[in-house]
C-alpha cells in the first residue's frame, strides 16, 4: 500500500519537477517549486524521517517560496521600468 | 649558511676591488648612496672570500640586484628590463649548477667537492650552466646584449665600477671554479675549445663594435667586453702561464678601465656632452686629462712601455706555448684593430678642431676627478715597468690551485723559459724615442701659426661657418664597413634574436590571460569537463 | 523560433557532457561493492546510555557532532549576515508584498501566537520527538512572516530586540560549550543529569543547545524574510 | 584547555558584536591575541589530539601535531596582524565581524581530523570569502562574489561527493581510520574520491585547469582582503588536501600527476603576468605561480622538500601581506591599481617595500624566500629530480622579468603623487620587512621545525 503511495508520489514529483524548469513564467516555477517541497515532505514522512520532513516543510515549502517570490517581484519590476 | 675562507684569489680579487671602490670615493657624482655601494661591497667581498658555493651565490644575486637599483637611478626602462633578465637568468644557472653539484656531490663547500665518482654527462651539464652564467656576467656572445646599454646609461661612476670590478667577478668564478673546484682532469676539452673561439669572437665583433661606435662610454664598454673576452680565452687554455697571464691581464684591465672611464666622466662632466661627434679639441683645455687618456690607451691597445704590453706579451706567449697558432692569430687580430679604437677615443675627444663653440666655457676639471686616473696611471706604469712587484702574488695564486709557480728572475724581467722581456730596458728605450720626438716637435712648434679662433682655418681659403662641424674624429672607422666581413659584424645584432624571444614570450603570455577571463557559466563547464576526462581516463 | 535559437550549440554540448560525466558517475557507483557503514550502528547503540534523548538524530545533531551543528550555525549568520551588506538600507524601506486585507489581519492576529507557540514546542520537544532546534526556529520565523505579509509597513520590528536575541543565542550555545569544557568534559560534552528518557527535563545538556539554537534560527530568518520583503522600492529609486 | 578555543572564541566575538558595535576592531585583536596566547600554551605540549564532546573515536577528533601547529600560528600571526594593521578603521565593522569568523574556519580547517567537520570549515571559510569579496560594495565586487560563490558551490558539490563516497564505503568519518581503510575500497571508487577531492580543493588551492576565477575574484575584492586570501585561505585548503591525501597514502602516480599540474599551474601563472597591466591581478598571477610551486612540492613525498615548501608557505604569506598592504596604500592614493598608477607615485619607503618583497618571492638572497627555494631545489636534486629543478629555475625568470618591470616602471617613470605612510602602517610593514631579512639570515631555527613539520605531514594521520 505504502509502495504504490511512493511509486504515486515520485512520479508526480517527477512531472513536477519538469514543470520548475520548463515553465516559461518564473512565478509559476516558484509555485511548482514550493509544490515540489510539498510532497517531498510527504516523501520523507513516508521513508520515516519526520526531522528532516519537518525541515522541508517550513524552508522548502514555505520560507525559499517567499524568498524567490519576493526577489522575482523586484528584479520584475526593475524590468518594467 | 655565511662561510668565508681567505685566498690568495680572493686576496687578488679583493685588493682590486678596495682600490677601485676608494679611489671611486673621491670623484663627485650627484648618484650616490651609501647604502647600495656598502652592499655591492659586501656582496663582493662575499663573492671573493666565500668557501662554499651558497656564499658564493649569495654574494652574487646581491651583487645582482644592488647593482640593478645603481643603474636605475639613470637608465631607461628598457636597459634595466635587458640587465635584470639577463642577470637574474645568469644567477639562476648559477643556482641551477650550484644543486647539480649539490645533488652530485652532496655538500657546497668547495674543499668537500669530489668530481672523481661523478659521471662526465653530470659534470659537462655542471660546465655548461656554469660558462653560461659567467658568459653573462661577463658579456661574452651572444650574452653581451645587456652590457652596452647598461655600462653607457648608468651614472659615470658606476660605469666605472661595471667594466672594472663587476665584469672581473665572472674571471674570478672562471678560476674559481675550473681551476680550484672542478679540475682540470673532468672538464671536457672540446667545451674548452668552444669557450676559447667564443671569447677570441666576441673579442673581434666587440673590437669592430667599438669602432664604428659614437658614444664615448659605449665605446669603453665594447672595448670592455673585447677584453674580458681575451681573459676568458686565455683562462681557457689552463695552463700555468695562461693562468698568470688571465691573472695579469684582469688587473691591468681592471685599471685600464677605472682610468678611461673616470676620464672620459670628467669630460662629460665638464662638457655635458658624451659623443665625439660634439666633442674634440679638447687638448689645450685639458692637457693633464689627455696625457692621462694616453696613458690608460696605451695599456688598453698592449703598446710597449707601459702594463698592457706585458700582459699581452704573456698572452702571446701563453698561446705559442699551447701551440694555439690560429688562436693567436684571431687574438693578434683584434689586439691589432683595438689601435683603431683606442685612437678614436684620443682623436675624438682631444684632438682635431673644437666641434663646440662654447668650449672656451668649458670649467676646469675638479680635482676630484684626477684621484682614481692618477693612481690608475701610476699602476700601469709600474706594472709595466717592474713586473716583477706583482708577479709573486700572482705565483702565491697558480701554488694555491695547484699549478707550477711561472718563473721568476728579478723584479724586471717578465716571462717564462719560452719567452721574456726586461721592462726596465724597454721603458728606458722608449723613454729615449719619446724625449726625441719631444724635443723634434718643440722645435717645430715655434715655425707653426696659432690660429685665432676655431673656425681660423688658415691653410684653407674659404671661411666655415660657425655650424659647421669640422672635426672629423668621431666619423673614423666608418669607412671600414666597406670590408666585407666587417660590414656583417656591424650589420647584425643580437638584437633581432632576443626581440624575438621577448615578443614570444608576450604572445604566449597573451593566450594564457585568456584562460583567466572566462565567465561564470563557462567556468563552470571547464570544471565539469576537466572532471570528466580525468574520470573517462581513470574509469578506462 | 527556429530550433538553433532555443538550443544553442553550448547548450547541446553542455547536456552532452553532463549525461556523458552521469553515465560515468553512475558506473562507477553502480559498481562498487559497498560495506556497510557502522558509523551510524555505533552511535544509535551507544545513543540511550550516554544522551537518554528519544531522538536520535537530536543527539548526533546538538551532542554527538555538536560542533557541526556550530559550524552550521555560523553559517546561517554569515549567509545572512551577507546578504545583509549587500542590501542597501535606508528610511525608505517598504514592504513590497503587503496585502491590505481586513479579514486576513484578524486571521493572522490570532495565528501569530499559536505559531510562535507551536515553534517553541517544536524545539523545547526537540529530545523526544521529531523536529527540534532549526524546524522550530524557521516555524517562528514563518509566523513573522505571516505578520510581514499581513500588515505590511505598519508592522514595526525592534530591531534591537531581534539582534539581542540573535547575540545573546549564538554565544549561549558557545558559551555552553565552553562550560562544559570548564566542568572538567570536552566542549559540548554533557555536564548536567541526564534523567530519565521520555521526560521533558531529561537528556542533559541537548535541549538547552537546541533552545539557543531554535531561537539563534529564528532570529536570523526572520531577519533574512525582513531583508527581502522590506526593501527599498525600485520604482521609488 | 581545550582546542576548540581556537575556532569558539572568534565565532563568539563575531556574534556578541551588537554590544560593542564600535569597538569591534579591538575585540579583534584582544581575541587574535588570545589565540596566539593559547597556540603558545600548547607549544610545548605538541602534538596532541583532543576529542570533542563525546570521549571515543565516534566522535569528531581535532589534532595539533607539528604541522598544523605551524598552520595555526601562521595564521593567527597573519590574522592579528591584519587586525592591528587595520585598528584605525572605524567605520568598518563588517570586516570584522567576517574575518573573525574566517579565522576560526581556517583554523578549524587546520585543526579538523574529521572530514565531514572539514567539509563545515570549508564551508565557513569559503562563505565568508564570497562576503569579504563582496564587501567593496559596487558592481565589480557583486560580481566577483556571486562569480566566486558559483565556482565556490561546485567545489563544495565534488567536496562533498568525495567525502560521501568515503562515508558509505567505510562507514568512518575519522581522517586516520578513513586512511587505514582507504585501500580497501573498490579501485573505481577510489579514483573517483580522488578525484572529487581534487577538484574541490584543486578549485580552492587555485591550481591550473581551475583556477580561472582567480584574477578576476582577486581584482574585485578589497587589496587589503585579497591579502588575507593569498596569505591565509589558499594555504588552509593546501593543508587539508595535502593532509588528506598523505593520510589515505595515495599511489606515486597520483603524486606525480600533482606535481605535473603543479608545475603547469606555475608556468602558465607566471606566463600570464607577464603582461599584465594591472598590479593587482599581477599579485594574484603570482600567488597562483607560487601556489603551484607548493602544489609540487608538496606532492613530492620527500621530507626536505616539504619542509622547503613550509618555509616558503610562511615566506609567501609574509611577502603577499606587505604587497598588498603596500598596494592598498597605493591605491587609496592613486584609486586605481593599474601598472601606471603604480609607477607614478613617490615613497621611497614604499618603494623598499615593494622591493623586498619582489626579491624575496623572487626567492633572491639575502631574503627568507632565498632559503625557501633553496630548501625545495636541493631536495628535489637529492631525488635525482633536476628536470624539476631547471623548469622552477626557468619559470622564475618570467617572475624575475615582471616583478622587475614593475620596479623599473616606478623608478623611471614622472611621479605624480607623494604617499605619506601614517606611521602605524610604517611600522607594522617594517616589521614585515624585518621578518624577511631576518629569515633569510637565519633560517635554522625555523627550517628546523620545519623538518619535523614536514615528517609530520608525509606521515600522515595516524592517532586512535
Amino acid at each position: 500500500m505504502i509502495g504504490v503511495l511512493i511509486v504515486i508520489i515520485f512520479t508526480a514529483l517527477t512531472v513536477i519537477a519538469f514543470w520548475v524548469v520548463s515553465s516559461r513564467d518564473l512565478s509559476s516555477s516558484v509555485i511548482y517549486f514550493m509544490a515540489f517541497g510539498l510532497g517531498s515532505t510527504v516523501l520523507y514522512v513516508l521513508f520515516s524521517a519526520p526531522d528532516v520532513a519537518l525541515t522541508e516543510a517550513v524552508i522548502g515549502a514555505g520560507i525559499s517560496g517567499v524568498v524567490f517570490l519576493v526577489s522575482l517581484l523586484q528584479t520584475q519590476t526593475k524590468e518594467d521600468t | 649558511m655565511f662561510n668565508f675562507e681567505i685566498t690568495a684569489l680572493g686576496n687578488m680579487f679583493f685588493g682590486l676591488t678596495v682600490l677601485v671602490f676608494v679611489s671611486l670615493f673621491f670623484v663627485p657624482n650627484k648618484h650616490r648612496s651609501v647604502t647600495l655601494y656598502s652592499l655591492l661591497f659586501a656582496s663582493l667581498a662575499c663573492i671573493f672570500y666565500a668557501s662554499d658555493l651558497i656564499t658564493l651565490f649569495i654574494g652574487w644575486e646581491i651583487m645582482g640586484w644592488s647593482s640593478y637599483f645603481l643603474i636605475a637611478k639613470t637608465a631607461d626602462k628598457q636597459t634595466l628590463q635587458k640587465y635584470i633578465v639577463f642577470n637574474i637568468g645568469g644567477a639562476f644557472t648559477l643556482l641551477g649548477a650550484i644543486i647539480l653539484i649539490y645533488g652530485a656531490c652532496g655538500s657546497f663547500v668547495y674543499s668537500e667537492l669530489d668530481f672523481s665518482a661523478v659521471p662526465s654527462g653530470q659534470v659537462t651539464a655542471i660546465t655548461i650552466l656554469l660558462l653560461l652564467t659567467l658568459f653573462v656576467k661577463s658579456g661574452i656572445m651572444p650574452f653581451h646584449y645587456w652590457v652596452v646599454d647598461s655600462y653607457s646609461q648608468s651614472n659615470d661612476l658606476f660605469s666605472a665600477v661595471l667594466s672594472a670590478i663587476i665584469s672581473k667577478t665572472g674571471v674570478f668564478a672562471f678560476i674559481l671554479i675550473f681551476f680550484q673546484i672542478i679540475t682540470v682532469q673532468y672538464l671536457q676539452t672540446p667545451i674548452l675549445e668552444v669557450v676559447a673561439w667564443l671569447g677570441v669572437l666576441t673579442s673581434i665583433i666587440a673590437t669592430f663594435k667599438a669602432i664604428n661606435e659614437d658614444e664615448a662610454k659605449r665605446l669603453l664598454a665594447y672595448s670592455s667586453i673585447a677584453q674580458v673576452g681575451y681573459i676568458v680565452t686565455i683562462l681557457s687554455i689552463m695552463g700555468s702561464l695562461s693562468l698568470e697571464a688571465a691573472l695579469y691581464h684582469t688587473v691591468i684591465h681592471t685599471f685600464v678601465k677605472l682610468l678611461l672611464f673616470i676620464n672620459v666622466a670628467a669630460i662629460i662632466y665638464v662638457s655635458k656632452q658624451h659623443r665625439f661627434s660634439t666633442l674634440g679639441g679638447l687638448l689645450y683645455k685639458y692637457p693633464l686629462n689627455f696625457i692621462l687618456l694616453v696613458v690608460g690607451i696605451i695599456s688598453l691597445a698592449g703598446m710597449p712601455p707601459l702594463g698592457g704590453f706585458s700582459s699581452k706579451f704573456l698572452i702571446y706567449t701563453a698561446l705559442l706555448e699551447e701551440h694555439k697558432g690560429l688562436l693567436l692569430a684571431a687574438v693578434l687580430f683584434s689586439s691589432a684593430s683595438a689601435f683603431l679604437y683606442c685612437y678614436k677615443l684620443v682623436y675624438g675627444i682631444y684632438l682635431g678642431q673644437p666641434t663646440n663653440p662654447k668650449t672656451e666655457a668649458y670649467p676646469r676639471i675638479p680635482l676630484r676627478f684626477y684621484v682614481p686616473q692618477i693612481l690608475g696611471a701610476v699602476i700601469l706604469i709600474t706594472l709595466g715597468t717592474i713586473p716583477g712587484v706583482i708577479v709573486p702574488m700572482f705565483n702565491g695564486i697558480l701554488g694555491s690551485v695547484g699549478f707550477e709557480p711561472v718563473l721568476y728572475r728579478g723584479v724586471f724581467v717578465l716571462g717564462s723559459d719560452f719567452a721574456s722581456f726586461n721592462g726596465g730596458v724597454v721603458i728606458g728605450a722608449f723613454g729615449l724615442i719619446f724625449v726625441l720626438i719631444l724635443l723634434f716637435f718643440v722645435r717645430l712648434k715655434n715655425r707653426s701659426v696659432k690660429p685665432k679662433d676655431r673656425l681660423d682655418i688658415s691653410y684653407c681659403g674659404e671661411v666655415p661657418r660657425a655650424d659647421v662641424n669640422l672635426h672629423y674624429g668621431y666619423g673614423m672607422g666608418r669607412e671600414l664597413s666597406r670590408i666585407g666581413l666587417i660590414k656583417m659584424i656591424l650589420s647584425r645584432s643580437s638584437h633581432a634574436l632576443w626581440q624575438r624571444v621577448s615578443t614570444l614570450f608576450g604572445d604566449l603570455s597573451g593566450i594564457t590571460q585568456k584562460l583567466y577571463t572566462l565567465s561564470a557559466q563557462n567556468m563552470g563547464l571547464v570544471i565539469f569537463a576537466f572532471f570528466t576526462i580525468l574520470l573517462y581516463m581513470g574509469v578506462k | 523560433m527556429s530550433l538553433k535559437k532555443t538550443v544553442g550549440l553550448k547548450t547541446i554540448l553542455t547536456a552532452l557532457l553532463i549525461s556523458f560525466m552521469s553515465m560515468l558517475l553512475l558506473g562507477v557507483i553502480m559498481n562498487a561493492a559497498y560495506t556497510h557503514t557502522s558509523l551510524g550502528y555505533d552511535l544509535l547503540k551507544i545513543n540511550t546510555i550516554s544522551t537518554q534523548s528519544a531522538n536520535a538524530v537530536t543527539s548526533v545533531v546538538t551532542y554527538f557532532r555538536g560542533l557541526d551543528t556550530l559550524g552550521e550555525v555560523t553559517i546561517l549568520f554569515l549567509s545572512i549576515f551577507g546578504i545583509g551588506i549587500g542590501i542597501e538600507r535606508s528610511d525608505r524601506m517598504k514592504t513590497i508584498l503587503g496585502y491590505d486585507s481586513t479579514l486576513l489581519k484578524i486571521g493572522t492576529k490570532v495565528l501569530f501566537p499559536l505559531i510562535v507557540l507551536f515553534g517553541l514546542y517544536i524545539i523545547a520537544h526537540g529530545h523526544l520527538s521529531p523536529g527540534g532546534g532549526f524546524q522550530g526556529g524557521v516555524i517562528i520565523a514563518s509566523g513573522f512572516l505571516l505578520m510581514f505579509l499581513a500588515y505590511g509597513d505598519s508592522y514595526d520590528l525592534d530591531h534591537k530586540v531581534l539582534s539581542l536575541f540573535e547575540a545573546l543565542s549564538g554565544a549561549g550555545f558557545i558559551l555552553v560549550g565552553i562550560l562544559a569544557a570548564l566542568a572538567g568534559g570536552a566542549f559540548l560534552g554533557n555536564m548536567l543529569p541526564l534523567g530519565v528518557l521520555g521526560k521533558l527535563f531529561s537528556s542533559g545538556i541537548l535541549p538547552i543547545i537546541y533552545i539557543f539554537v531554535g531561537l539563534k534560527v529564528a532570529a536570523e530568518i526572520t531577519v533574512l524574510v525582513e531583508y527581502f520583503i522590506r526593501t527599498q522600492d525600485a520604482r521609488d529609486a | 584547555m581545550s582546542l576548540v578555543y581556537f575556532i569558539a572564541i572568534p565565532i563568539l566575538a563575531s556574534f556578541l558584536t551588537p554590544f560593542y558595535k564600535n569597538y569591534l576592531r579591538f575585540v579583534s585583536v584582544l581575541v587574535n591575541i588570545l589565540l596566539a596566547g593559547f597556540a603558545a600554551f600548547f607549544y610545548s605540549r605538541l602534538p596532541l589530539n583532543e576529542f570533542i564532546s563525546l570521549d571515543s573515536p565516534l566522535s569528531i577528533i581535532f589534532i595539533l601535531d607539528y604541522v598544523s601547529f605551524f598552520f595555526v600560528s601562521l595564521f593567527i600571526g597573519v590574522m592579528l596582524f591584519f587586525s592591528l594593521y587595520s585598528i584605525k578603521e572605524k567605520n568598518n565593522t563588517a570586516v570584522f565581524v567576517v574575518t573573525n569568523i574566517f579565522t576560526s574556519g581556517a583554523l578549524g580547517l587546520i585543526l579538523s581530523a574529521d572530514i565531514f567537520n572539514i567539509y563545515i570549515f570549508f564551508e565557513i571559510a569559503s562563505i565568508s570569502a564570497y562576503i569579504l569579496t563582496g564587501l567593496n560594495r559596487d558592481k565589480v565586487a557583486y560580481s566577483g562574489a556571486i562569480k566566486y560563490m558559483i565556482v565556490g558551490a561546485v567545489a563544495s558539490i565534488f567536496l562533498l561527493l568525495g567525502i560521501m563516497l568515503m562515508y558509505l564505503n567505510l562507514g568512518y568519518l575519522t581522517l586516520s581510520s578513513i586512511g587505514a581503510g582507504f585501500h580497501t575500497m573498490d579501485k573505481g571508487i577510489q579514483y573517483l574520491v580522488l578525484l572529487s577531492l581534487f577538484i574541490g580543493f584543486g578549485i580552492k588551492t587555485e591550481i591550473l585547469p581551475l583556477n580561472f576565477w582567480v584574477a578576476d575574484i582577486y581584482q574585485a575584492t578589497p587589496t587589503k582582503i585579497a591579502a588575507l586570501f593569498s596569505a591565509v585561505l589558499s594555504k588552509a585548503y593546501l593543508f587539508v588536501f595535502f593532509h588528506i591525501l598523505y593520510t589515505l597514502k595515495v599511489d606515486a602516480p597520483a603524486l606525480l600527476f600533482l606535481t605535473a599540474i603543479g608545475l603547469l599551474s606555475f608556468a602558465v601563472a607566471e606566463l600570464s603576468a607577464l603582461r599584465s597591466k594591472d598590479v593587482k591581478r599581477i599579485f594574484a598571477y603570482s600567488t597562483l605561480g607560487q601556489l603551484g610551486v607548493l602544489f609540487l612540492a608538496l606532492s613530492s613525498a620527500n621530507v626536505v622538500v616539504v619542509s622547503g615548501a613550509l618555509f616558503l608557505i610562511l615566506v609567501h604569506s609574509i611577502s603577499k601581506l606587505m604587497l598588498f598592504f603596500s598596494l592598498d596604500l597605493v591605491e587609496k592614493k592613486m584609486h586605481s591599481t593599474r601598472v601606471e598608477a603604480f609607477a607614478g607615485f613617490r615613497s621611497a619607503f614604499l618603494f623598499t617595500i615593494f622591493a623586498i618583497g619582489f626579491l624575496s618571492l623572487l626567492g633572491i638572497p639575502p631574503f627568507a624566500g632565498f632559503i625557501a627555494k633553496l630548501t625545495i631545489l636541493k631536495g628535489f636534486a637529492s631525488m635525482g629530480a633536476y628536470g624539476i629543478v631547471g623548469a622552477i629555475l626557468a619559470i622564475s625568470l618570467v617572475e624575475a622579468t615582471y616583478f622587475f618591470r614593475l620596479l623599473s616602471a616606478n623608478q623611471r617613470s614622472k611621479k605624480t603623487a607623494e604617499i605619506k605612510v601614517p606611521l602605524l602602517q610604517k611600522i607594522m610593514l617594517s616589521l614585515l620587512a624585518l621578518a624577511i631579512l631576518y629569515l633569510g639570515l637565519f633560517p635554522q631555527g625555523l627550517l628546523d621545525f620545519c623538518t619535523d613539520a614536514a615528517q609530520t605531514l608525509i606521515q600522515g594521520v595516524i592517532h586512535v
